[in-house]
């Protein structure tokens, strides 16, 4: 119901505002069990390149599950099945020929908890280039610097690139995690929940920065926070266990929202 | 089932040899209690055979053990009194001796049996099968062919392969090594990088292992394993003679590298357990059956007698 | 019922009668008597080298002992107390088994840790680790009747007894050792860390080799120091299969006589009381303890830093 | 500015992905390579003991003649151990544990034994032969006999039935504890009547770990000094003994004179390995049944 | 502050309803601190005999703590650091010469999650007796079947004596612990929060449970429902940040609190 609702919206909204950017991901009736628990139900969803789309629902919906089938992370448990297609830049992603590595290179990821390797500074931004052949030192450190400069951190780290990334603080932490992701310049990056283990103003910081990369990269980001979903991205999805209940241009959905349960969600009824 | 019924055969046989040469004690008594024996390795493989024999036919109910830590290493303990026969394979020395008055503690020697220093090289050794007693001794010696040690074959004679000789013995430990060194070596240094073991049959595999091999030992290890061995026949003056149990007996042509093996009794253990007495007696009444079995020329039976004898004078 | 009244009476009499206040109070103490057994043992060690100890290097000297190269201990003319030989075997045969162990060990681990799911490394590494449950004598007996003949078929060199043989079977006796310690220190990374890895296209080789092992790294380390103080202290494989010749040579193929096998060849049938050579005994086992409890304290560093950075 | 080539990128994929492959493979053979020896190991033993091993080599005492040499005296020297053993490491261990886990206040000094024991456990076997030489057999007087091997070996195995006691200790849940001292319990009722049942199967484990461990050494035999031939087999812990180990190392070293010797010695380590199984298999099963949540 | 309130109280309260019984605990200017963390201020409360005084409060006021003091229970953690008096029938329990033996044979206590030994029901319950020396098995049988009934479990049990108690229900269990706390005939029962692991029905059971025990043993029961402090308790003390703000008959409690910050919590302000 939740999809059918969507298809009849489409050619409306593309007329609205945005204009129609080329499609990144393309999810077809895409079905996932964690063995016995059915967490994604039918999921039809187009992503477009360049812009922020926000998934957002209660605990428990399917978020992360279905945000890390994309670069199939979601595989490392062995108990996972999944139907449907997932097509990334016309690929479909559960190939067989398709390597997750592969994928995993063009579609980076942000995760909930900063994550950095207990390395250096530098060799956790160098670490992606360097498993991609990349030795010479010189590129490496134009790689690096480029890189944090990107993740709005240059300045902070720059006179302390050989120090244990364990150093930083939290916020530091995940946008150091997110230059580790630019460099090896992605086409898409998901990130879930990257802010919530952060304080306000580091989330702050990270939002900006979102923005920012928006102008080169797809982003796909998951949040607890409607506020955020509602400052940064520019499509929104609301999942409620396992379906898309709507998808739907962020200040639309925000605004006037086509389903009860969204609205019940939106309002803080439940979640 | 067939073995063990012949060895029972052998058993026997030795029972009722025990009983001629025991006519006129009392055998029934029961006897319990330990005998502890330790010292040379090449004593080992006849006084084990004598004190099975005595713990399967005479009495069951003595613990005879027997452990072949080497003679100078034995004589140690028994200087310690923790044992109570110490095996040797040389006679027992001065300082041993001060050692054990020192610790109050009286012995007596016994020969046991005889043995002959055995010279062996490996199997397929074609040249070096017969040396005179010089070479023999020679080649051992630090510096008589080669100053730094490495001497070949070819230094001993001509004709013999340009090859390098390997060096094999027991160590330090052993009776044999001191008899070696200080009786036929007269004292003299063995050559360096000699290759020295605890262990007999370490050094039995050693040298069956090695072409270029030489090695000395009893003549007990080199029969039981002539399989595996070559033997070097040794012209003492009259022609090549090979150790054999009647070569190496008493005025048997290779007498001079014979040697009695000996076994060390505590007078005063054989006078506070009748069983170390008894056991002690009993060895010279089986030795002689014994010793060939095990690779050693046998005594005269009237030494053995007197040993009995002397023995049985313990009060 | 009957009693009811006085079950708080007969509390309260059995309270007064009962001698359990003095026996409470001995109990820490009879327990401490017994937890200082573990004490005493250390110090009985200790005692029994160090006196022993001294008495040897009042006979011999510390250059002897540790500069000179010959080991001739009952050499009736020229008695010589070098460790260097003995040292040297030790070294060669431990490191014989390092060889082995480290990199079978720490690829099993990384299998275990990365690559197996956890069907299978549950029984994976019960089975690895029965190799650590055989006892050395098995293995002494293993190495000297089947792989000293084996190895002979391809290197002739190899006398019948040698330091080789005994080094590979001590190496195999120590990959459980290594393999389990390293798995323990690997699977401690917390998965965040693998995740980051992957997500950047890396393959489970690289997480493996250039995040999982240097963030483990001291765990691993640690496990690699138990394995050779394992293998410095290891007696009977040596004993059996290598022999008790004291020479100092490279030559893997020669028998030589480690540490561990100078002391049961001393022992074994033992060796009177009283000479240098006896207690020279306690001057070696002294070198063995100190070396082994370094390694071990070591080992126990490592493994505390790698436990507290997570 | 581009700095990654998609090119080098994606030509440099298939080869780390080939490459990833073959570590995969590889490292799965080093996993395996363990349990190949190990059967081989199995192999050669259980080859070389075939037509030796029977009731009668287990019942017969020794001898220097091969056809008619049995084990009874090594296995009776061996069960006579574990009568010392045992008893000596559950009292010495579970003692010590319950001192450091539920009396010991936090002091260098507790620390102090702590370390000490996880240290004594790293000490080569061969110098505890060396302490059990000098104390009891020589300082005591005791000789080479049964007690003396069996304290020896009591304080080398002691370690192991400490950490697990402790560790077993350690699990029993705070709340059962509590419930105990609620009634009015003393500490020590306390501990004999709720902590020691509950911790019991791990203590049991570590036992046997112990045991097993004791079972198998051979060095501080040698050390202690057991004699090569030893015929009648002990009766109590004051008589001379040797171990099943022990005839190992002996029958091995002297199978090069007697060539039967090694098919001894291979019998007798399937017996050894064979007891072996037996205790770590109950030990499983005890862990199994007993491991339960509280 | 809430103590002077208290004290002004009394004697309204004592001539209001209930007849005045005998004290049993006395606790005068307690204070416990938790290493650095104080965890109770100067606590001053009269515990009266044979009734249920129910303790309420937020999380980490202190009411575990406070009823873990009234049978040194609290002791067992070595940080634990006590000022003020506590008297039982008229003893300071912190007198060096009162083993706190003693003092929990008299005080029995029920903990939250229910604690029953791994052995037999009949051996739990015959637990108690048997540390203090009764042996003889005739009257364990007794008195084990005398405090099954007293728990109202006895009829549930009977046929299963010599079973483990682990195959009960949590409901069971915890009436069973309170049984073995009966075996001893003590005179304080102490619970914390008994209820809160188990179902509505257990919960009822035990509610009813306690009603019927207080006409034998004086109770105090920690509770985090404030429904349940109001239907089973005679007097109710408040706590909040280790103090207490309030110490009242039930009903006034509920119906009339004095302290705003009483009334803000009973009517599900805070908390
Ligand atoms: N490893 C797993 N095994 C089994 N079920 C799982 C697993 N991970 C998630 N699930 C189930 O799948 C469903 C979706 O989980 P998911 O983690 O995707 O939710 P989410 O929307 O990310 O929630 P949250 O906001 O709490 O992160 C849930 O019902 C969850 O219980
Ligand atoms: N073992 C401890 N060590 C240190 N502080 C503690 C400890 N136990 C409790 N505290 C602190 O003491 C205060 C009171 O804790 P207490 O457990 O008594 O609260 P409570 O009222 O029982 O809470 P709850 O309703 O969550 O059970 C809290 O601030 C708590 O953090
Ligand atoms: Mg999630
Ligand atoms: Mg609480
Ligand atoms: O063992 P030996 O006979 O040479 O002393």
């Amino acid at each position: 119901m939740a999809q059918s609702l969507l298809k009849k919206k489409k050619p409306v909204m593309a007329e609205n505002k945005t204009e129609a950017k080329p499609t990144v991901y393309d999810t077809k009736k895409l079905n996932l069990w964690y063995g016995k628990t059915h967490a994604l139900k039918d999921i039809d969803l187009e992503i477009q390149e360049r812009s922020v789309t926000a998934i957002i629902g209660p605990s428990g919906c399917g978020k992360s599950t279905y945000i890390k089938t994309l670069n199939r992370m979601v595989e490392m448990n062995p108990e996972v099945r999944t139907t449907g297609e997932v097509q990334y830049r016309g690929r479909n992603i559960f190939d067989r020929n398709y390597y997750v590595e592969e994928l995993r290179t063009r579609v980076g990821m942000v995760f909930q908890k900063p994550n950095p390797f207990p390395k250096s500074i530098f060799d956790n931004v160098a670490y992606g280039p360097k498993i991609h052949g990349i030795r010479d030192k010189k590129i490496l450190k134009q790689i690096v610097e480029k890189s944090l400069r990107g993740a709005a951190i240059w300045d902070e780290v720059k006179d302390r690139l050989n120090e244990n990334a364990y150093g930083l603080s939290g916020g530091q932490q995940q946008r150091l995690c997110i230059a580790r992701c630019l460099a090896v310049e992605p086409d898409v990056i998901l990130m879930d929940e990257p802010t919530s283990a952060l304080d306000p103003k580091s989330t702050l910081k990270v939002e900006e920065l979102v923005q920012d990369l928006k102008k080169n990269y797809s982003i796909i980001i998951v949040t607890h926070n409607m506020q955020q979903a509602a400052r940064i991205s520019d499509k929104t999805a609301f999942f409620l266990n396992g379906e898309v209940v709507e998808y739907e241009d962020t200040n639309l959905i925000f605004s006037n929202p086509n389903d009860k349960r969204t609205e019940d969600y939106i309002t803080g009824r439940f979640g | 089932g067939n073995e063990s019924s012949e060895a029972g055969g052998n058993n026997n046989d030795n029972e009722s040899n025990g009983g001629n040469n025991n006519a006129g004690n009392s055998e029934t008594e029961e006897l319990s209690g330990s005998v502890q024996i330790d010292g040379s390795g090449t004593v080992y493989p006849l006084l084990s055979r004598i004190a099975e024999e005595y713990m399967v036919n005479e009495q069951q109910g003595v613990s005879v053990e027997v452990s072949r830590a080497g003679t100078s290493a034995g004589m140690q303990r028994f200087i310690n009194g923790e044992t109570d026969l110490s095996n040797a394979s040389r006679t027992i020395k001065e300082e041993e001796l001060q050692g054990l008055e020192e610790n109050g503690i009286e012995t007596q020697e016994f020969k046991v049996a005889l043995d002959g220093m055995t010279i062996v090289i490996h199997p397929d050794n074609d040249w070096a099968t017969e040396m005179t007693e010089e070479e023999v001794t020679d080649l051992f010696i630090s510096g008589k062919y080669a100053d730094d040690d490495n001497v070949l074959w070819s230094d001993v004679r001509d004709d013999w392969p340009d090859e390098e000789v390997n060096f094999y013995g027991p160590n330090e430990n052993h009776g044999t090594y001191e008899f070696f060194v200080e009786v036929l070596l007269d004292e003299q240094d063995l050559v360096d990088g000699i290759n020295l073991q605890q262990d007999y049959s370490t050094l039995v595999e050693l040298v069956s292992d090695d072409e270029n091999s030489i090695g000395f030992f009893g003549f007990g290890y080199y029969i039981n394993n002539d399989d595996k061995l070559g033997v070097v026949s040794v012209d003492f003056g009259d022609g090549p003679v090979a150790p054999s149990l009647d070569t190496i007996a008493e005025d048997g042509d290779y007498a001079p590298f014979t040697r009695p093996v000996f076994t060390n009794l505590s007078i005063d253990a054989a006078k506070e357990k009748p069983e170390v007495k008894d056991f002690a007696k009993y060895i010279f009444e089986v030795a002689d059956d014994l010793a060939g079995e095990t690779g050693f020329a046998p005594l005269p039976e009237e030494e053995l007698n007197s040993y009995i004898e002397e023995i049985d004078e313990i009060e | 019922m009957s009693y009811s009244a006085n079950v708080k009476d007969m509390i309260e009499t059995n309270r007064k009668n009962s001698k359990l206040a003095k026996f409470e109070k001995m109990i820490p103490f009879l327990l401490f008597l017994a937890a200082s057994i573990s004490v005493l043992t250390t110090l009985g060690i200790l005692v029994t080298l160090l006196f022993e100890t001294v008495l040897f290097f009042q006979n011999v000297s510390f250059r002897e002992f540790f500069l000179q190269s010959e080991m001739r201990p009952l050499n009736p003319t020229n008695p010589q107390f070098s460790i260097l030989p003995l040292l040297g075997a030790t070294l060669l045969s431990t490191g014989i088994a390092m060889f082995v162990a480290v990199p079978v060990g720490l690829t099993t681990a990384v299998y275990l840790s990365e690559y197996a799911t956890d069907k299978v490394r549950r029984i994976l590494k019960p089975l690895v680790e029965v190799l650590a449950g055989i006892p050395t004598i098995v293995y002494g007996f293993f190495a000297f009747t089947f792989v000293t003949p084996f190895l002979r078929e391809f290197i002739p060199a190899l006398d019948r007894t040698n330091i080789l043989s005994p080094g590979i079977v001590m190496g195999i006796m120590i990959i459980p050792i290594v393999a389990s310690l390293s798995e323990d220190a690997m699977s401690s990374v917390p998965n965040s860390i693998r995740e980051g890895a992957m997500a950047l296209g890396a393959t489970k080789f690289e997480v493996a080799f250039r995040v999982v092992i240097p963030a483990a790294i001291s765990g691993i380390i640690a496990s690699f120091v138990l394995g050779i103080s394992r293998a410095i202290g290891e007696t009977m494989i040596v004993t059996i299969a290598s022999g008790s010749n004291k020479n100092l040579t490279f030559d893997v193929t020669q028998s030589m006589q480690t540490m561990t096998a100078y002391i049961v060849e001393v022992t074994s049938g033992d060796a009177g009381a009283g000479t240098t050579a006896y207690y020279s005994l306690y001057a070696v086992a002294m070198t063995l303890f100190v070396f082994t409890l370094a390694m071990n304290m070591f080992a126990r560093y490592m493994t505390k830093r790698f436990r507290e950075v997570y | 500015m581009q700095y990654m080539d998609l090119d080098a990128v994606q030509s440099r994929m298939t080869k780390r992905i080939f490459f990833n492959r073959l570590s995969k493979m590889l490292f799965l053979a080093s996993a395996f390579f363990g349990l190949i020896v190990l059967a081989v190991l199995l192999y050669d033993v259980v080859s070389d003991s075939i037509g030796w091993l029977s009731i009668d080599f287990l019942t017969s005492l020794l001898s220097t003649n091969p056809d008619i040499a049995g084990i009874r005296g090594a296995i009776l020297g061996t069960v006579w151990l574990m009568v010392i053993v045992g008893p000596v490491t559950m009292i010495l261990g579970v003692c010590t544990a319950i001192y450091l886990e539920e009396y010991a206040r936090p002091s260098k000094f507790t620390t102090f034994i702590q370390t000490n024991i996880s240290n004594l456990a790293g000490v080569p076997s061969i110098v505890f032969g060396l302490l059990g030489l000098t104390v009891f057999v020589r300082l005591f007087g005791l000789g080479s006999i049964v007690l003396a091997g069996g304290l020896t070996m009591s304080l080398l195995v002691l370690p192991i039935v400490v950490v697990a006691s402790q560790e077993s200790i350690r699990a029993v849940p705070a709340h059962l504890r509590e419930a105990s001292f609620g009634m009015g319990a003393t500490k020590w009722q306390t501990i004999k009547n709720v902590v020691l049942p509950v911790a019991l199967p791990g203590i049991f484990t570590g036992m046997i770990l112990a045991i097993s461990r004791a079972i198998g050494e051979t060095a501080p035999l040698v050390a202690i000094g057991i004699p090569a031939l030893i015929i009648p087999a002990p009766s109590g812990i004051f008589d001379r003994f040797t171990a099943l180990p022990m005839q190992i190392y002996y029958w091995t070293i002297d199978s090069v004179m007697v060539q039967e010797y090694a098919y001894l010695a291979a019998a007798t380590i399937v017996v050894l390995l064979l007891i072996l199984f037996t205790l770590n298999s109950i030990a499983i099963l005890i862990r199994n049944k007993f491991d339960r949540r509280y």
